[in-house]
């Protein structure tokens, strides 16, 4: 296992004590875990690394949440779960299968679903073909998942002809959380599936995902919405310099003063919970 | 087909012959009737033969009927109006006056000596600067008719269906290059050496191997599809591996094109060849306009694989595919598409569409190794006017490229630039439509 | 809630209302997109001085709005001021001349610019911009000091200044929003207007943004801006505006919009402020319904 | 030869700088490639067989003769200026080419203010004999004007007793000058021209060009064109205008072998001129023997000439300085003894004698601009086989 | 095989006249396409209007070689905003296009019979340089051993250089300016930039300008030391090569367009030069049933098209380019 980088000032020695916790943790709990990444060490450039050696798993039927300040390196993690960035060093296995470093597509068949933060839709295709790109690989599923689809988002069935591009952030999110449910994966990757989104439709992309964990997919969401992911989720992670700072259920991080501290804030404390 | 024409030509020859006389004769009443120049045909000589050293000539000849004039009287002065000599046509309407060397001559015709009927479309002297040491010939018009111009609606026709067969030539490479440019946002600049490979494909099946020219188009169809897969396979994949950037990849395509250019000349030579069947054909008849066997063979299974394609396109997953990877590969990755296998196909199928493109440009006219580099401007204006990467608005650009590059002539355009119509008109409608007749404007914000 | 600003007191809470001293002043403003009507508004006026929220469901066309005020798509119809001038056929780059800088939802930095290099571009008025006096350095390197100064605190307020030399393109998704925000600054706007600031930035830093923003108001300037964060809107907004299908369809201070039924059952979901997994998903649905079925019905 | 006694030849050009080696180098500026490619081989075949017979029979100034080749490309690749300083700082003293005239000016000038001999084979372009390149300094070519075959073909046109004639011609240097003294000659003898065409280089498709003629219904068409006859006459075929349904004339650039290219058949009847005299048939052999791969023989004689030329000028001179051989030039092909091969001209002047060199492209008189005043004209007609055999030879001179 | 010579006559063509032309043709794409991201594949018509602009004042109209000069410059400028005007709004790929077709336009209306009595049709327009040539202030040419130059070419070498410092210089001066970060800026991504207030237009317009303005001087260049210009000159292999010679030096650096149009030339010559002396001669090296002298040429322009792709793949950013900025995807 990598040791932790000198990649941080200050707080060192709080900090590495704290990540070699982390790291038994990890080991104590990543038996038989459905996706599990070991000490990864991921980055786009060539000698600049945004992953420093980060652990996470995945429990089958687990609803995990990360959290993480901004450029923390979540959606980086996520991508290199999903093979879409370069992993240098480390291991990501899925059910005991190595899948390091593996063609997105063939982890689509493996299993894995994943919605990006950014630049999830296909402007050029209508909201139905946006879908349809979903079940890509299962055409015949198409006309039941649409229906499940549009029932949860109306306004994607309404507007099934409109293409995606001249739709409004708020509706992008939707199709791109619309296409990611059509696939009906084992292990869903969500990066910031709520931002963008009226209130009662985040909540309501949280029901669903609680639903669609309950109804068996694990699940590993990044949000920046920390209350309501940390509200739903069994797990969570909280993302500093590319490793995990912090991780627990999701009811302990949310009152841990220094998540809160470095990491929540206490905006809107007063009013939820 | 060609025993068609002829028979047609000679029926209006014949009708030409039949009337001709007529109207002449009631044209011309003459008061002193002498009899049809018998005094011209005693004096006709029967042969003049071509004298030693300089000389001058004339050549009678009733342009309307063809028939040569004899026994006309020429005489020819030089310079300072001295005579220098005479001479009388013969049965074939030729006369022949030595002269003593170069220079400046003048020449009579002595009007009173032509036939009856026969009259000189201009006057009856000719200055001629004998510059060559044998015959130095003058002519003197008869009977060439004022002609009488095409109609416009005709000749607009038949401009119309050279441009259409001409455009859906280039719709096929066009959408071959919109396929390409549709999935990888590649601005393809070897595309016209695709159009090249596929007319060179075809001549070595139909030369080398002796293949009926039809074979060999299937046959360049099935080499350029295998062309377009290892194109991708050692080129273009390998460089999307490497994550190379679209502008780097466009200058790949410029030094690919000129390397493949350059190949196709070593290996092919730099003359233009002809395939070996349907080179020479005259036109069919067909009512509003004519058509030779092979242009309408060209235009129809243009059309036929055009459809093909693109309602294959629209009805199959692959279209969508294509636009998906062309948005976001990275996006389509994660939805399941095998993004490379994608583009493999779309490099299949685009060089295979080009491939016969140039294949039925080699039937039309020859093949050269740098055919397609020639077309590619026109090929790039059609797909832009269209619409950058959608299928249908390359066929319509091309469409209107092909019809403006034949039709542009008639409207005042020289026909020596002829390409310039169709450019200035892309220009211009990109002004009105700046994202090409189908394409679609973009979002902000 | 803000004490020291009374001057909305005393305004209706009613959409369209007339407010004592408008910066931006709009009637009759429609967009059409096909058959879909994207931006309908009777009348509008943004109050000076203030901050204004902007919310409403996905879809209200409250983007496409933004992009009508400052130039960036034209209206069917309809007509708007800024300060008392037309700005009707004024492109996109002399409003915000004229003081009105927007930021964009879908964030748009300049990639392959440093994130310094991304800021100073933000100044207006650099003499170095002009094509004659660009190549004299001495001209300009004074100015260009001041500004990149002005950059540099601002982007350790955004928590961006270690990112400082590195290329925009390479920034995360949240501190690309934090860049676009921070850039947008450094126009020294009169009226500000953000579409979905926050969406994306982590909570800790959000909340102390939020306090930029109020000083924004203190230093005299206007805020609109676009959110979906409730806590936010309620936080520091003075004045909440809420579009749906294209329309105003209320207005007053955050207490009165949030408790609003209207724009409850359409907006904010009957429990937004209760934790989820101690609801009843069937109530949940029927209130997204209820927004989407307004909808619905209208187009 | 006549005179070249130490006087700067009327040059105006003082910045010459001839060098003088002992060797004569003659460099060849010819197409290897772009759109003109098809015209190298035959012109390279010229020059390699001339620089072999002139070796074998003992070279130049007890030297062998040096051959070095460049490529003159198209006008719009920038080739040919960087190619002609690669032959120039080859120490060449004679420069065969370009075949275009377009090439040939964008380097006329840098060659001759290095002092080197521009000898081109095939510029017909009329620009040569006017303005600045009137004098016969440093310019010289064997291909006839364009103004001798014009009348030439124009006279044949007459004969003929055409007197509605269009013209389809290719829109270059070549084409644009051709198609004009062809019509001039023509209107000057009381002919009328129908239609004169032009179609760019880059045409790919003919069409309306085709149509334009069609719709002048002439009673005869010229086409002043290159290769790309292969082309066009299917094309004047589909639209009823080929050589079997009107009498059809091809000029130099186009009266090439085309059994193979187009069917039997096709260009029965169909006449061409081609400057040059009539051992042409002997001559192809010995060019086969350079180049067996050669079918088109356009410009050979011409390129063959100008290196025998030169090196007789050479020889003349004493020197291989470009002006000496410039001042010889002239010398030995107008006036004195005539001689038709290198080895008997090259023994005539070691005997004393002045010559009149008259080669396989024609009498070549190269008098007052350095072009051929006098030339020899052979008509042709194609037979079945889409090959030509001559009819007969004319000759004239401006 | 006589390598001196090879190299030589490739240095000599590095440091040629063809190379000025096609690194001040570059240096003008490079303000287009290197910092403002316009797409221009029209630099042809620049050069064009450049070279016409010289020649037909002179030529043409009896105009003084300096007022030719002048009105060749101004043409330049009109081009550049005749284009910009309407084209600038396009998008990137549909400029490309639209620029490509303008100098095609412009190259072929140059060319045609029609106008021949201005432009001089195919054989173009000669002779307006000789004022040029009588202000050589040289006597002789310059012989450096391995390398020599003749006195007319010293004196266009010498103008020639000192032009294209002379553009590097302001391109550097300029780019290092606000003046420059707002078209590197719009390069980007001019939505934003139009957000911040600055006329993107405007700045489009003095970019193409000045772009065009050094194309046009490429074409004087060119016109000068061929004391003759034709349409043909311009064809779209022009661009393509400088668009060549840019990439090579890498975009968006002040030195690229010009290091890349002297690698370019020397290769070209250099190639070019190795493969005629390895085919010529009795014994060649390459035997001529491989490759005869008279395809020496040809592999040249194979070898220079693989070159190119090579260097792309190798060394996608060019010799000075940041291999960094290249790999940040616009997103
Ligand atoms: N160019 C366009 N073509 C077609 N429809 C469009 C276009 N632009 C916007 N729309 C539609 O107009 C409506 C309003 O869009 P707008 O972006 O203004 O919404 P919004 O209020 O900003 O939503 P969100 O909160 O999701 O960002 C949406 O339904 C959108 O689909
Ligand atoms: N394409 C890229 N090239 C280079 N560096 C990148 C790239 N994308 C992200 N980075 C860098 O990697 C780090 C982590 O980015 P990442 O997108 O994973 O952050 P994040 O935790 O998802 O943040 P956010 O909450 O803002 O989305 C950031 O410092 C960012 O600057
Ligand atoms: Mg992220
Ligand atoms: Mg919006």
């Amino acid at each position: 296992m990598a040791e932790a980088t000198p990649h941080d000032s200050g707080r060192d020695a709080e900090r590495s004590a704290n990540f070699s916790e982390e790291n038994q943790k990890h080991a104590a709990g990543a038996d038989g875990a459905v996706l599990r990444a070991d000490g990864l060490i991921a980055g786009y450039l060539p000698g600049v690394n945004i992953l420093n050696s980060a652990d996470l798993y995945c429990q089958p039927g687990e609803l995990v949440g990360i959290i993480g300040p901004n450029g923390a390196g979540k959606s980086t993690l996520l991508k290199s779960l999903f093979g879409l960035v370069k992993i240098h060093e480390g291991s990501v296995t899925l059910k005991g299968q190595d899948i390091t470093n593996q063609r997105a597509d063939t982890l689509v068949t493996a299993g894995i679903g994943f919605v990006p933060q950014t630049n999830n839709v296909f402007p050029s295709l209508t909201i139905e073909e946006n879908l349809e790109m979903g079940c890509y690989q299962e055409p015949k599923k198409f006309q039941q998942r649409f229906d499940f689809v549009t029932d949860l988002f109306p306004r994607l069935g309404e507007r099934r002809k409109q293409r995606a591009g001249s739709l409004s952030g708020g509706e992008r999110q939707m199709v791109a959380m619309g296409r990611a449910l059509m696939m009906d994966p084992q292990v869903l990757l969500l990066d910031e599936p709520s931002a963008g989104l009226s209130p009662v439709l985040q909540d309501e992309v949280f029901v669903q995902t609680r639903n669609i964990n309950k109804a068996g997919v694990s699940v590993i969401m990044v949000e920046q919405n920390a209350k309501r992911c940390l509200q739903i989720c069994d797990r969570g992670y909280v993302l500093d310099h590319g490793r995990t700072a912090y991780s627990g259920t999701g009811k302990a991080l949310a009152d841990d003063p220094k998540v809160i501290e470095l990491y929540l804030g206490t905006l809107g404390a007063k009013k939820a919970s | 087909m060609r025993r068609t024409t002829h028979v047609l030509v000679t029926a209006v020859l014949a009708l030409m012959v039949l009337l001709l006389p007529a109207t002449a004769a009631s044209a011309t009443e003459d008061p002193s009737p002498a009899p049809a120049s018998p005094s011209a045909s005693t004096t006709a000589p029967t042969q003049n033969t071509p004298p030693q050293g300089a000389f001058i000539g004339v050549t009678l000849v009733d342009s309307s009927t063809d028939d040569p004039i004899p026994g006309v009287t020429l005489v020819v002065t030089d310079a300072d109006k001295t005579e220098i000599g005479e001479g009388v046509t013969d049965t074939d309407g030729r006369a022949f006056i030595s002269i003593p060397g170069q220079g400046e001559y003048t020449v009579e015709l002595e009007e009173d000596t032509l036939p009856d009927g026969i009259e000189l479309n201009g006057s009856t002297t000719r200055t001629v600067n004998a510059l060559l040491d044998g015959g130095n010939f003058a002519q003197f018009q008869i009977g060439v008719a004022e002609q009488a111009s095409v109609p416009f609606s005709e000749r607009f026709i038949t401009a119309l269906v050279g441009g259409i067969k001409f455009g859906l030539i280039i719709g096929l490479a066009a959408l071959g290059l919109s396929l390409i440019f549709g999935t990888t946002k590649l601005t393809n600049f070897s595309h016209g050496e695709l159009i090249t490979f596929g007319a060179i494909a075809t001549y070595v099946m139909n030369r080398a191997f002796g293949l009926p020219v039809i074979l060999a188009v299937v046959a360049a169809v099935v080499v350029s599809a295998g062309f377009g897969w290892l194109q991708d396979k050692f080129l273009w994949k390998p460089l999307r591996n490497k994550g190379i950037g679209i502008i780097a990849m466009m200058i790949v395509s410029i030094g690919f094109g000129l390397f493949l250019r350059f190949v196709f000349q070593f290996g092919f030579g730099g003359s233009r060849r002809s395939l070996s069947q349907y080179v020479t054909q005259p036109r069919k008849d067909y009512g509003f306009f004519s058509l030779a066997d092979k242009e309408a063979g060209i235009i129809i299974v243009a059309i036929v694989v055009l459809t093909v394609t693109c309602v294959g396109l629209m009805k199959t997953r692959l279209g969508k595919a294509m636009r998906a990877v062309s948005d976001n590969p990275a996006l389509s990755a994660s939805s399941g598409l095998r993004v490379d296998g994608v583009i493999r196909s779309v490099w299949v199928l685009g060089t295979a569409l080009t491939g016969l493109s140039g294949a039925l440009l080699a039937i039309n006219s020859q093949v050269n190794f740098q055919m397609g580099f020639k077309l590619l401007l026109l090929v790039f204006a059609a797909v832009t006017l269209g619409g950058l990467g959608t299928i249908w608005g390359a066929l319509l650009g091309s469409m209107i490229i092909g019809i403006l590059y034949e039709v542009g002539p008639l409207f005042g355009i020289p026909s020596s630039i002829k390409e310039v119509g169709a450019l200035v008109v892309l220009i211009l409608i990109l002004l009105v439509r700046p994202q090409g007749i189908l394409g679609r404007p973009e979002r902000i914000g | 809630m803000p004490a020291d600003n009374h001057s909305l007191a005393g305004v209706a809470a009613e959409p369209g209302v007339v407010k004592p001293d408008p910066i931006v002043k709009g009637s009759k403003i429609t967009r059409q997109f096909g058959g879909l009507k994207a931006v309908d508004v009777e009348h509008l006026e943004i109050q000076r001085g203030v901050i204004t929220a902007l919310i409403g469901p996905n879809g209200a066309g409250k983007t496409t709005l933004f992009n009508l005020l400052t130039g960036f798509d034209v209206p069917d119809s309809g007509e708007w001021s800024f300060n008392g001038t037309s700005l009707q056929k004024v492109p996109a780059y002399k409003v915000a001349r004229r003081g009105m800088v927007r930021t964009f939802q879908l964030t748009k930095v300049l990639s392959k610019l440093t994130v310094i290099e991304n800021m100073r571009l933000g100044a207006t008025g650099q003499r170095g911009e002009k094509f004659w006096s660009a190549p004299f350095r001495a001209l300009w390197s004074s100015q260009e000091d001041a500004n990149t100064k002005r950059a540099d605190e601002l982007l350790a307020r955004f928590k961006l200044d270690a990112k400082r030399e590195d290329f925009a393109g390479s920034l995360s998704g949240g501190q690309r929003k934090l860049l676009e925000m921070a850039r947008s600054l450094m126009v020294d706007p009169e009226l500000i207007m953000l579409d979905e600031p926050m969406a994306g930035v982590n909570p800790a830093l959000k909340q102390s943004l939020l306090g930029h923003v109020k000083s924004l108001r203190d230093e005299g300037r206007t805020v609109l801006f676009v959110e979906h964060d409730m806590d936010m809107v309620r936080d520091i907004s003075d004045w909440v505006i809420v579009m749906a299908q294209g329309q105003i369809v209320a207005e007053g201070t955050p207490d009165q919009v949030m408790s609003n039924p209207a724009v409850i059952d359409a907006y904010l979901g009957a429990h937004h402020d209760t934790d989820i997994t101690e609801l009843d998903e069937s109530s949940l649905e029927a209130a997204a319904e209820a927004e989407l079925d307004e909808e619905a019905t209208h187009g | 030869a006549c005179g070249g006694g130490d006087d700067d030849g009327g040059s105006d050009n003082s910045s010459t700088e001839s060098k003088s080696d002992g060797v004569l180098t003659v460099g060849t500026l010819l197409p290897q490639t772009g759109s003109l490619a098809f015209l190298g081989p035959p012109e390279f075949a010229g020059v390699d067989l001339a620089i072999k017979e002139i070796n074998e029979a003992g070279g130049v100034l007890g030297q062998d003769v040096v051959g070095v080749k460049a490529d003159s490309g198209d006008t719009d690749s920038g080739i040919a200026p960087a190619e002609t300083d690669k032959l120039l700082d080859a120490d060449a003293d004679v420069i065969v080419g370009a075949a275009s005239s377009g090439v040939s000016m964008t380097v006329v000038e840098k060659i001759m203010s290095a002092g080197v001999v521009m000898f081109s084979p095939a510029n017909t372009s009329t620009a040569f004999d006017e303005g600045d390149f009137a004098d016969p300094d440093l310019y010289f070519r064997t291909a006839p004007s364009d103004i001798l075959q014009g009348a030439v073909m124009a006279n044949l046109l007459l004969e003929d007793g055409k007197q509605n004639v269009a013209i389809l011609a290719r829109q270059d240097a070549y084409g644009e000058t051709l198609a004009e003294e062809i019509g001039k000659g023509l209107e000057n003898a009381g002919s009328t021209v129908a239609a004169t065409v032009f179609y760019g280089e880059n045409a790919q498709s003919y069409d309306s060009q085709v149509q334009e003629i069609a719709d002048a219904a002439p009673d005869a068409v010229v086409l002043v064109a290159f290769e790309e006859t292969t082309t066009i006459v299917p094309q004047l075929v589909s639209a009823g205008v080929g050589p079997q349904d009107v009498a059809t004339y091809f000029v130099d650039g186009n009266t090439a072998d085309y059994s193979g290219k187009l069917p039997d058949g096709t260009l029965t009847g169909t006449k061409g001129t081609i400057p040059g005299a009539e051992a042409t048939g002997d001559f192809r052999e010995r060019l086969l023997a350079v180049d067996p791969s050669l079918t088109d023989f356009t410009y050979s004689a011409e390129s063959y000439d100008a290196t025998i030329v030169s090196a007789l000028a050479a020889i003349a001179a004493d020197s291989d300085a470009g002006d000496k051989i410039a001042e010889e030039i002239p010398g030995v092909t107008e006036g004195g003894t005539k001689c038709t091969s290198f080895t008997e001209c090259a023994d005539l002047l070691e005997a004393g004698e002045d010559i009149d060199y008259d080669g396989v492209s024609g009498p070549i008189e190269l008098g007052e601009t350095g072009s051929p005043t006098a030339a020899s004209i052979g008509i042709y007609q194609y037979g079945a086989d889409n090959k030509i055999s001559p009819i007969k030879y004319i000759s004239g001179t401006i | 095989m006589d390598f001196g010579t090879i190299f030589s006559s490739a240095l000599a063509s590095a440091l040629g006249p063809t190379a000025i032309v096609y690194a001040l043709a570059a240096i003008g794409l490079n303000i287009h396409f290197g910092y403002t991201g316009l797409l221009n594949f029209g630099q042809a018509g620049f050069m064009a209007v450049g070279a016409f602009g010289l020649s037909v004042s002179v030529v043409t109209y009896d105009l003084p070689f300096a007022v030719g000069i002048l009105i060749a410059v101004l043409a330049a400028v009109v081009l550049a905003i005749v284009l910009g005007v309407p084209t600038l709004r396009l998008r990137a790929d549909y400029l490309a296009i639209a620029t490509i077709a303008t100098a095609e336009i412009l190259r072929l209306i140059f060319g045609a019979v029609e106008t021949k009595d201005v432009f001089g049709g195919s054989n173009g327009l000669s002779g307006f340089a000789t004022t040029f040539y009588d202000l050589n202030p040289y006597n002789s040419g310059l012989d450096l051993g391995f390398i020599s130059y003749r006195r007319g070419d010293l004196w266009t070498l010498t103008v020639g250089w000192a032009l294209v410092i002379l553009a590097c210089l302001l391109v550097w001066l300029l780019m290092r300016s606000p003046w420059g970060r707002v078209l590197r800026s719009i390069r980007e991504d001019e939505d934003a930039v139009r957000s911040l207030g600055k006329n993107v237009f405007a700045y489009k317009m003095q970019a193409l300008v000045l772009g065009g303005v050094f194309g046009a001087l490429g074409g004087i260049v060119l016109a000068l030391f061929q004391n003759n210009v034709k349409g043909s000159d311009f064809s779209t292999n022009v661009t393509f090569y400088a668009y060549t010679a840019l990439l090579i030096g890498g975009a968006a650096r002040v030195l690229g367009p010009v290091i890349g149009a002297m690698i370019f030339w020397f290769l070209m010559t250099g190639i070019g030069s190795f493969f005629s002396q390895a085919t010529s001669g009795t014994d060649p090296l390459i035997p001529s049933d491989i490759m005869s002298d008279t395809q020496a040429s040809l592999v040249r322009l194979i070898l220079v098209g693989l070159g190119l792709m090579l260097l792309m793949i190798y060394r996608p950013q060019g010799i000075f380019g940041d291999r960094k900025e290249l790999a940040i995807d616009a997103r």
